[in-house]
């Protein structure tokens, strides 16, 4: 039988080794792997390469992983909102990789889809082309550019089956899917867990073919970056 | 006199077409929403997974999973749809995405955009605005004319690492509209309210192209 | 305003003209635009270029536009089902493009993203690489592929929103979703059409940036190839 | 005795790995299915947009809307999902396909497979059988060991346009189990039930490797 089901984010992650290369949903801080962010804080597996949108806040994401010490290398498009990230960069200690982020959702897609490489006009002309091909189709310059994959992807849900069938919800969706898709050993933790049957099919966001292993998590606490609100009258 | 924010952000929205898709950068761009006529109606586009922004949410219904690009939290408004990042960037990479208005600390006179390093200072990253730049049909930037140490920010060319090579088409500063010309140049085609031509030649370090009277911006 | 909504397939179609490169959505017959291919067949509209899966059969689907003789050439994986498409081949009156599907449903999906080439292993080693530039990534072979867009794409949803929101339902999904990404002008025909704000966004197939026109159609057949059934006992 | 179509499936039934996703061709591969173990839990995948294929519907439940990629009305079982043509063939070219059993022509002692196309004859296209084939990281050919006319479909080199190179792992007969081997040849694993070593010898082209006893089958 087909066993996904683990017991939490401890079961999960323990096999991360390290120097692993991970991947990590989310944009900003709405859709992150909480619970496995705070079991790998546990393990305190080192030298970890993070390909994630945004390396979080000081003291939530994965600034909680920088803060440890355990990420050697961030690949990112943006990562502005973190003053520790900022001090372990300037201080050399951390590497960095920035990638428009059009080509990082699709670096990381092609990962998942068997396509070693691909041509966007993202970044021609610039420093992002240095070192890359350039080819001209139809009169418009373009940059090959090629997959990424990961040893472990970390995905964060709204629900989940058990045969790992996934639903994100609003903008937690972002980079999970094509992670979900790009990881070795893809790690799914779900606000809500249910049994397989009682997702409906046509409204499944990710097939479960790409989940190895999935568990309901705890505590979500998703936090807020910028809560801008319209006040009434 | 020179225009302020919230006077760049209305006259920005005069170039919005009724029934385009837009996708507006942090900043000034983001003011342009409140500024589009009412009889216009457009789609706005964020690029971490949203079409058809809405306003901010009221208290009560602050949801942290619903934001923007700038990470605030948004709503929907009916008609809105949700897709992950490897389909948002398809679509603005594939052109479907009419319109991108985005702020920069310098443009080119060939229309060259530099909007994400500066060197010696911490480097956050370029976000989505390499593919934006790279891929929208129409680009405008909102901007101030000159830095604040009062240089000009439209220059023959860019000083500053660049994000996207001849791909401005507008510009609209608190000054003045200007078009980039295929050929190079930036065309005045609006002055700002009382502000001379003579005083927009003195803030273009880049070639500015003035042909008869230029007319004064209508707000 | 945006508005979407025509008042149906003649419409629709009416500004298609001869020679026109066009992308029909479907799988065999399953979810194939049957409303603009009766439309199609009025207008008498000639050179038709059409990329789709299959080609139907002798009395439906793109089979009906084969027998009208308004088809000049078929882009396609598989078209094996149409002893006219089979007749007008080998008399030479008809040019065909073999593709292998996944190829086919990945340079579609690149015209709609923007993306002009990619790297495929399928077909390497095989006739269908003659003339393609192959390269090796990570020790395998792959042929570099390019996108197909079309001036037309006609796509068959099962529900859509007056904003082009469309979802589609089972397997009648298929190559629907890329070719509506992929026409300079998409038109989407929907069993049922309701007002902007009654589907959930987060339900949403296809997004509406890329359809330009919609409608309800009528009288859907949904003719069955291969009626398979488990008897009762 | 040679073993008919069924028996065929029955012994490629055993091949299969429980928790495995895989996609079956038309034909022989299609009856696999049926003779899975109870205790081994398979996800099938057809290439027009499903993981988990179930049986044919009952007459009532046939849905012109859900379909095989053979075009053959199926159902969906607890725990199926639906996709588009795109992704699809992603989950297949990114390795998530762990099987893939189809039919063959002719199959190459290194492991070419000719499945698609006959010279002479309409061609009716390859279907998704060029991507499965390139993709999948275990591939099993079901089909008779000599063609109607009597000539061995396990050669030296393909005679016909191949569909794929260097894929086939494993070839199940009528007459033999046999593994294709990384250096090449055919390595003979088994016999069907009466058949002897000579006969298959016989009835191979291709280079065959015989080492030891060779066992019946048992199915």
């Amino acid at each position: 039988m087909i066993n996904k089901v683990i017991s939490g984010a401890d079961e999960a992650v323990k096999d991360i080794k390290d120097d692993a290369v991970l991947m990590l949903g989310g944009f900003g801080l709405c859709g992150i792997p909480e619970n496995c962010i705070s079991a790998l804080l546990k393990t305190g597996v080192k030298g970890l390469t993070c390909i994630s949108n945004n390396a979080g806040v000081d003291d939530f994401g994965i600034g909680l992983m920088l803060k440890t010490r355990q990420v050697k290398k961030m690949i990112s498009s943006y990562v502005g909102e973190n003053a520790e990230f900022e001090r372990q960069l300037l201080a050399g200690e951390l590497e960095v990789d920035l990638i428009p982020q059009g080509t990082l959702a699709e670096r990381i897609r092609a990962g998942g889809a068997g396509i070693p490489a691909f041509f966007t006009p993202a970044g021609y002309g610039t420093e992002v082309a240095e070192g890359k091909e350039v080819r001209e189709f139809h009169g418009k310059k373009y940059l090959m550019e090629e997959w990424l994959q990961a040893d472990f992807a970390l995905v964060k849900a709204w629900k989940g089956d058990t045969a790992g069938n996934l639903i994100y919800k609003g903008t937690a969706r972002n980079f999970n899917p094509m992670m979900a898709a790009a990881g070795k050993i893809t790690i799914a933790e779900v606000e809500e867990l249910v049994p397989a049957g009682e997702l409906d099919p046509n409204e499944i966001h990710t097939p479960g073919i790409y989940v190895q292993r999935i568990f309901e998590g705890k505590d979500y606490e998703k936090r807020i970056e910028q809560r801008t609100v319209t006040p009434r009258n | 006199m020179a225009l302020d924010k919230i006077g760049i952000a209305k006259r920005i929205a005069q170039e919005v077409k009724d029934g385009s898709y837009i996708n507006l950068g942090i900043g000034i761009p983001t003011l342009v929403a409140n500024y589009i006529p009412d009889d216009i109606e457009v789609v706005l586009q964020s690029e971490n997974g949203l079409l058809g922004i809405g306003r901010f949410p009221y208290e009560e219904h602050v949801d942290a999973d619903l934001i923007n690009a700038g990470k605030q939290t948004v709503t929907m408004l009916p008609g809105s749809s949700l897709f992950n990042s490897s389909e948002s960037f398809a679509m603005i990479r594939g052109g479907h995405v009419h319109l991108t208005i985005l702020g920069a600390m310098e443009v080119s006179e060939n229309g060259d955009i530099a909007n994400w390093k500066i060197p010696g200072k911490m480097v956050k990253g370029m976000g989505g605005a390499m593919d934006l730049v790279a891929s929208a049909e129409n680009i405008i930037v909102a901007m101030q004319h000159k830095s604040r140490s009062g240089e000009s920010k439209l220059l023959k060319e860019c000083s500053l690492p660049i994000t996207g090579i001849k791909c401005v088409k507008k510009i609209v500063t608190d000054l003045a509209v200007l078009e980039v010309m295929p050929e190079g140049g930036f065309k005045l085609l609006e002055r700002a309210p009382g502000v001379s031509v003579d005083e927009i030649k003195e803030a273009t370090a880049g070639k500015l192209i003035v042909e008869g009277d230029i007319p004064e911006m209508k707000i």
